[in-house]
């Protein structure tokens, strides 16, 4: 089993709202901080623009975490967008747990264009935890196998 | 199919020196749809961008994906750069590969590798871009000020002085505000009405500026540059364009028994009034509540005494609508009631008052003419107890009072002390305070003046009762400087209450659908870099309603507003953001949860007509999206339970291409 | 002088948060007894958070208290130093040989007309 | 109009007017009063300490013999009026207090504060009304200026008492409106009298009270009232002010026409 002997390398999927966290993640490049390259971001205007649907999607496709990222609550560009995400997060990703895809697998955080740090350190402590939970092999039965 | 180039940047060595660009380029050569790929030192440079313009035209791209550093720094350029070949700008996607890959990672094949993976999902992104447009609409070029005081004078005159026609609306008979009822300015000390008045009539003369004074904002329907408002305008009894002000009816009302609110409620006005000396417009105004015609039908003594038949018994409110581009909120702020904190025996004692009182009791147009006398047996009061901080800087958990340190009662409370302390050197001031807060040019100095100048007592401290018995004040403070309870015989307490915004804030910024925060003061766009504008495109803040400020503040705020709304109105048309929603009416079933998480009542709902497969008609609910006032945040298109709102520029089609070219 | 496990102790059962005092000084303006008081209320709450208990639980203040609660109904900041007070106290007549009033003392306080009601009160404020 | 009545352990020695006096309204005025079987002493003065468990016992079981016989229950003397509805409120709002005053207890379900708590004031305000009370009048002490003494156990803490305005409060003085006499407002009626130092330190509650009483008399007193049997005490031994002191039920009795029977 050469699976063993390889390191795994989880796949990682963070959606961040263009205002607070997208600004966040530049900042954190423009210090030099580093987090894993497991880590890739999907730039969205609101954190209340992710759909539920693209979160499965990703679980679907092989993801082993899915992160948002948004302003903090009382910052949002639009008022209110960060609540609805939040609220709508907290429901899903309880339904995924329910479904076999682990509470650790999923995470909202609020990191502002400020906090680069925060951001970096975010994305670390979101690897290791998706690295100690392992490959996310639930939903391998369903997955669509792309060709 | 799509026709798209690839542009990988080196950034110099920023990108270069951790991302192999030319491998990036490669691979990204085999992506379908990527007809050109290439790699250059800095894409950014002219030379980069022709580089770009060049391929466009050549290879007839009609997508284009740059990988270079993030969309925030030269997501611009690059459109701009398509858009002057002709390549609809929204036709081009930025990957992001140096903050969040060159910079991050130092391993070259990691970097590498990543830079691709970015590249690909943005190239699947392109793939179902589609040309966007900005939309248009005109701009009314009409502005409306609600709230005629200092805040809103100055913001319509400076908007008026552009050459722009506004409109005031004042809920009171006159304008002038809160200013209009105070006696001297800190720090200079210089007479409120000496100051205020010539704005007043400079507002009035002002042939672009049309007063609605004891008017009210009815209804605010439309959206940025093309708001549909209904001002009501309040029966007077009096006909405004007759009137000529010369008050013989005020002194002929035999119903004199009115308190008169611009002296607080500490003198008597008639049922026909003109509010003070200096009212802009110079109407007399009847109030009903009062007025003996009103109550009983007999009377009708000041229409037999004026002399150009100005009285109307009979008038109904008016409603005018107009077409307005631009909003400014401008409705103040007023002092909270001081009756729940009666430790202080505010409602036990007239001689316990608040500073908007005292304020009238050292006014020369006030009830004693400017004679501080003390209201209970209008004697010269000789100890004076100031108390600061009255409802302000409260614990959440305490229902009476604000959380907020209200700004303005420091500099007040100082003028106060040190101008009872000059008219009158017989007379003790103390001031009990908690912490002196006098940030602001010459404040600190001018509270020193009353403390070594003046010899007014500051004692760091607060008062814990006031007992009212035979004709003084029994004040319990403490004095925290000395440890030591101090018991004062006062003649007159002042209660330095907090200020909250304006009653008819709440109920307007609904109408506005303008934002709120918790103490009902409006909030601004941004705190730091957009503090004269609300979220709501087209709506301006201008004075207390946004927060508490004094009158420096408070100018300098309105004449930003005005700056604002100048630059909106001086628009013939206003371009907006084509990353917008839009509903898909034949999957809409006019369910409404869009409209409900909407934060700027973007949506509205329509009846249409629908062609049936059997070709009869139907009329069916269905969702739209106004573009001038939507702002993109998408919100509403994972509220749609049928799929019908989605987002331009961040379709769900889109975002999933990205995910799965991600998760390859 | 920091005395932490008390200070935690007395925080604990008196539920108050000291922090949140802005020092205006309205609880000891407010104090009817203020002036047979040794520390003021003010001093309660600046002292128990500084962690300096053992002078306040030696002094007089703590039998002085007349459990009005002023000082709670009118801080602006809900920090409500009575319960500090009352917690000190309680830190004292709790230990061994603490307690401040005795049953033999009570004979000679008493007068005719004397409410029930003062002694009940005044040993479950003064005695375990 | 049937309710569950605790008097506590000083009406029914020292301050038995104050009871007889309220029995003999009631009954005038259709309430039933129904003493609870056996009720124990509230201890006087509330226990504020999180900790504190054994202590508020007592008054949990009045408060369960309430809610058990289905009433609400209506105090008549301040402190106990305190202590109940402090207790009740912990009950309700803390749920370790509730469940380990349910482990003392041996209760199968901890009691959360079901039962309504109410003084005999607030009984004649929101149950009977002032309106109606003042039709009840038969004797109006019309004339008589009155200042009426709410102390600190009726009021305070305001939050958690919700009796009245715990700095501007009316229920006592619409209580005197409504018998025919003329209240006073004055600053020190919800000011503390000092009566818990009248046992250790006299001096203090000598000075407490004759400060209240003076306030009193300088706004035109010529009578004060309150429920607090301490109270009472304290103003009328340790002032020195000669105003004289009577509990609210006396002057109701007197108005309703029924003191003679009491």
């Amino acid at each position: 089993m050469q699976v063993e002997n390889k390191e795994f390398k989880p796949l990682i999927v963070a959606f961040c709202c263009n205002w607070c966290s997208y600004a966040g993640a530049d900042l954190a490049g423009t210090n030099r901080l580093n987090y894993p390259a497991d880590v890739k971001i999907i730039r969205v205007p609101c954190s209340c623009r992710v759909n539920p649907l693209f979160i499965l999607r990703a679980f679907q496709r092989g993801a082993d975490g899915v992160i948002i990222c948004g302003c903090h609550p009382g910052d949002c560009h639009y008022t209110t967008g960060n609540y609805y995400a939040r609220r709508r997060m907290t429901l899903l990703f309880s339904m995924l747990d329910y479904l076999g895809i682990e509470k650790g697998r999923t995470r909202v955080e609020w990191v502002s264009a400020a906090e680069g740090q925060k951001f970096a350190e975010t994305m670390n402590s979101f690897v290791e935890t998706i690295r100690s939970l392992g490959e996310n092999k639930r939903l391998e039965d369903l997955r669509c196998k792309t060709e | 199919m799509q026709r798209i180039g690839v542009f990988v940047c080196w950034c110099g060595s920023n990108i270069a020196g951790t991302v192999d660009v030319k491998q990036v380029a490669e691979m990204l050569k085999h992506e379908p749809g990527v007809v050109f790929s290439t790699d250059y030192q800095y894409m950014c440079s002219e030379s980069g961008q022709n580089l770009i313009k060049d391929a466009i035209k050549e290879y007839d791209l009609t997508g284009v994906v740059v990988c270079s550093c993030s969309p925030r720094m030269h997501e611009n350029t690059f459109r701009k750069a398509a858009a002057s070949v002709g390549l609809n700008p929204y036709m081009v996607e930025i990957a992001n590969i140096r903050e969040q890959c060159s910079w991050i990672h130092k391993d070259m094949p990691v970097g590498t590798a990543k830079a691709v993976i970015l590249g690909r999902a943005a190239v699947a992104k392109v793939h179902l871009n589609a040309p966007l447009t900005a939309g248009e609409s005109p701009v009314a070029k009409r502005a409306l000020v609600i709230g005629g005081g200092i805040a809103g004078i100055q913001t319509a005159l400076d908007i008026a002085e552009a050459g722009f026609p506004v409109d005031i609306v004042e809920k009171s008979p006159t304008i002038g505000g809160k200013m209009a009822q105070l006696d001297k300015t800190f720090p200079t000390l210089d007479c409120a009405a000496c100051i205020l008045t010539p704005k007043m009539v400079e507002a009035a003369q002002q042939e672009k500026i049309n007063i609605y004074a004891y008017s009210e904002v009815d209804s605010v329907k439309g959206f940025v540059g093309n708001f549909d408002v209904t001002i009501r305008r309040k029966a007077r009894f009096v006909k405004e364009d007759l009137c000529t002000g010369c008050g013989l009816c005020t002194e002929k009302c035999p119903m004199k028994k009115v308190p008169n609110e611009f002296n607080c409620g500490m003198d008597n006005r008639s049922a026909i009034y003109i509010p003070f000396a200096q009212a802009v417009p110079k109407v007399a105004t009847i109030d009903a509540s009062y007025c003996i015609k009103k109550k009983t039908g007999k009377c009708g003594l000041c229409s037999t005494v004026c002399g150009v038949g100005a009285i109307d018994y009979d008038q109904k409110d008016e409603f005018i609508e107009q077409k307005y581009g631009a909003i400014v909120v401008a409705t103040g702020f007023e002092p909270i009631s001081v009756e729940k904190f009666d430790e202080f025996a505010y409602s036990q004692s007239p001689d316990v008052v608040t500073s908007l009182e005292y304020e009238r009791l050292m006014n020369a147009a006030g009830p004693t003419s400017g004679t501080l006398l003390r209201p209970s047996d209008k004697q010269h009061p000789h100890t004076i107890v100031f108390v600061q901080c009255v409802g302000s800087r409260c614990d959440a958990k305490n229902e009476k009072g604000k959380q907020y340190c209200s700004k303005v009662c420091c500099m007040y409370t100082a003028k106060h002390a040190m101008l009872t302390r000059e008219k009158y050197p017989d007379t003790d001031v103390y001031v009990f305070y908690i912490d002196v807060r006098t940030p602001g040019k010459n404040f600190d100095e001018f509270y020193r003046r009353a403390v070594e100048d003046y010899g007014v007592h500051y004692i760091k401290g607060m008062v814990g009762k006031v007992v009212p018995e035979n004709g003084k004040l029994k004040v319990q403070a403490s004095d925290l400087l000395a440890n030591e309870q101090l018991h004062i015989d006062a003649d007159m307490v002042v209660l330095a209450a907090a200020i909250e915004p304006d009653k008819s804030a709440r109920p307007l910024a609904t109408m506005l659908t303008a934002s709120m925060d918790t103490n009902d003061f409006f909030t601004e766009a941004h705190p730091k870099l957009r503090p004269v504008e609300s979220p709501t495109a087209g709506v301006f803040l201008s004075g207390m309603c946004q927060g508490p400020k004094d009158i420096p503040d408070t100018v300098s705020q309105a004449s930003a507003c005005a700056a604002k709304v100048i630059g909106l109105l001086s628009k013939d048309k206003l371009t907006g953001n084509p990353c917008v929603a839009h509903s898909d009416e034949l999957l809409c079933n006019g369910c409404s949860s869009c409209e409900k998480v909407c934060p700027y009542g973007a949506i509205t709902y329509a009846d249409k007509e629908f062609r049936m497969p059997d070709r009869t008609t139907a009329v069916r609910r269905v969702a739209q999206v106004n573009p001038a006032v939507c702002q993109g945040c998408g919100a509403c298109t994972v509220a749609c339970p049928s799929g019908a709102m989605d987002l331009y520029g961040f379709s769900n089609q889109q975002i999933m291409a990205e995910v799965d070219a991600i998760c390859k | 002088m920091e005395n932490t496990n008390l200070k935690e102790r007395i925080l604990e059962i008196s539920g108050v948060n000291p922090r949140k005092c802005m020092k205006c000084g309205k609880c000891s303006a407010t104090c009817p007894n203020y002036d047979e008081m040794e520390y003021h209320p003010h001093q309660f709450v600046d002292m128990v958070e500084k962690g300096n208990i053992e002078p306040l639980m030696a002094s007089e203040s703590l039998w002085t208290c007349l459990s009005c609660f002023a000082c709670v109904e009118r801080c602006p900041r809900s920090v409500e130093p009575a319960k500090l007070i009352e917690a000190v106290r309680l830190a004292v007549i709790r230990a061994q040989g603490g307690n401040h009033l005795k049953p033999q003392d009570i004979p000679d306080k008493l007068d005719d007309e004397l409410p029930q009601q003062a002694i009940v009160s005044a040993f479950r404020k003064y005695s375990k | 109009m049937t309710y569950s009545y605790y008097p506590g352990c000083t009406l029914k020695t020292k301050a038995k007017d104050l009871d007889r006096y309220a029995r003999a309204s009631a009954a005038a005025l259709g309430i039933e009063l129904r003493e609870l079987p056996d009720w124990q002493c509230c201890g006087g003065v509330y226990p504020m300490a999180k900790d504190e468990i054994a202590t508020k016992l007592s008054s949990v079981r009045a408060l369960i013999a309430a809610r058990d016989a289905g009433t609400d229950l209506v105090t008549m003397c301040s402190a106990c009026h305190n202590v109940l509805k402090q207790v009740n409120h912990d009950m309700a709002a803390d749920e370790n207090v509730a469940a380990k005053a349910a482990n003392y207890m041996k209760l199968d379900e901890p009691y959360r504060g079901e039962t309504k708590v109410i003084h005999f004031l607030e009984l004649l305000r929101d149950e009977v009304g002032f309106d109606e009370l003042k039709k009840r009048v038969v004797k109006p002490l019309t004339g008589v200026k009155i200042a009426p003494y709410y102390g600190c156990l009726l009021l305070r803490p305001g939050r958690v008492m919700g009796f009245d305005d715990p700095e501007n409060p009316v229920v006592i003085e619409n209580f005197i409106r409504a018998l025919g006499a003329t209240p006073v407002i004055w600053a020190m009626r919800n000011e503390c009298c000092g009566g818990y130092a009248t046992l250790e330190k006299k001096e203090i509650a000598e000075k407490k009270a004759t400060a209240v009483a003076d306030n009193a008399l300088a706004n035109g007193a010529q009578l004060m009232i309150t429920a607090c049997p301490l109270c009472l005490y304290n103003l009328t031994k340790n002032a020195q002010s000669g105003l004289p002191v009577k509990y609210f039920t006396e002057l109701l009795a007197e108005a309703l026409g029924v003191k003679e029977d009491a």
